[in-house]
């Protein structure tokens, strides 16, 4: 299992190779993986950046958790989060998630469940910045978009 | 000893500090009980509670010691 | 869209990253990957290598169909296929479906959904070759695995 | 004007080649006859057929010029 948190930039493919470094490759059959990154837009408005707050302490047990039941539910696979927090210009990438496992069903409905698990139930809490200078807490984190 | 209470996000903007301390006393049992205590009003909708940075709820019960935090609902991802 | 076939083995990850050069990332919050490499394993046997057999034109071809009539389905996603053909031995990557969206739904759905009619059309067949020197043809793509 | 037909995978091994060249003639309508011509019997089970590339059926019509390949099921990705 790996849970990570960056307070700067980070390349998701990097990470998802250098993860791969240690892993039996020839075991693996299957990586699924999802990135998520700030779009420029939202709710019809024209997003400058985010300032993505999160509990210390907190998030990275609940990262840990939330692999950890995956792990549990699908016993064949190998997982890497990274989440980014603090300051985040758009195309930044937000949150990686990757799943490795010996058959593809397993790497793809794992790499959704935790997803979807972590929207849900990390604690992060992102506060917008519109083009007029305001800024805007987001209240919602609505199904699939 | 006293409980540790924080506050996130927007929560912790409208209430304008990053958390509180309180003396554990007779009848705060509960995560309820407890924002009640320091908020003199019932749990506004959609809060959301993690009592020693696990999620809990309101009728969650705490003690002396416990790091509670409240915060709305999770946006990450 | 883009569509390769690589006969030397290639990097899924560079392949991604190099095509989010050309794309506005800023307006892509998702991106739904999945990467297939070769086990040394398979139906209980132990695998040595592979070669994969191709039909040189109609494979492009049905690459283009398949990831045309996704972008036809999802109207917003980018994609980009990737896969290896000729010899090829374990822990190889063997396929790459990349799809980029505004949102992870429809990344998620469209980069399933190409790779199960890639398993299911595309003109590709696996020669195994077994720890004995012996070789056998895979018979079938069974569901998940 | 000629028929190319190609082989693909398993059933190229089976056959010891890798096509053939079939003049055009009365009674060659579809892919089934077609098969029929060269091999002087029924299509096998879940042979596979492409005409100029696409995928096609044992009842699709072929004309002169045509290119056709057989194949076993794919097994790709």
């Amino acid at each position: 299992m790996g849970v990570r948190l960056f307070s700067e930039p980070f390349d998701p493919w990097s990470v998802v190779r250098e993860r791969e470094r240690g892993l039996p490759m020839e075991k693996l059959g299957a990586a699924s993986v999802f990135v998520g990154r700030m779009r420029d837009f939202n709710a019809a408005q024209e997003i400058r950046g985010m300032f993505l707050e999160h509990y210390p302490g907190m998030t990275e047990r609940e990262l840990e958790r939330i692999v950890a039941e995956a792990e549990s539910r699908w016993p064949s696979i190998t997982c890497e989060v990274a989440h980014r927090v603090g300051s985040i210009d758009p195309a930044d990438t937000l949150v990686l998630v990757a799943v490795w496992s010996a058959h593809r069903v397993a790497a793809r409905d794992a790499c959704a469940e935790i997803l979807e698990r972590l929207k849900h139930e990390a604690p992060f809490w992102k506060r917008e910045r519109l083009s007029d200078g305001s800024e805007r807490w987001v209240e919602n984190n609505t199904p699939g978009t | 000893m006293t409980i540790n209470v924080q506050y996130f996000a927007r929560l912790r903007e409208d209430l304008g500090r990053d958390g509180d301390q309180v003396a554990a006393t007779e009848g705060i049992d509960t995560v309820a009980d407890l924002w009640r205590h320091l908020h003199r009003e019932a749990p506004p909708p959609r809060l959301m509670v993690a009592v020693n940075q696990s999620h809990a709820r309101l009728d969650s019960a705490i003690a002396d010691g416990d790091e509670v935090a409240f915060f709305p609902p999770v946006t990450g991802g």
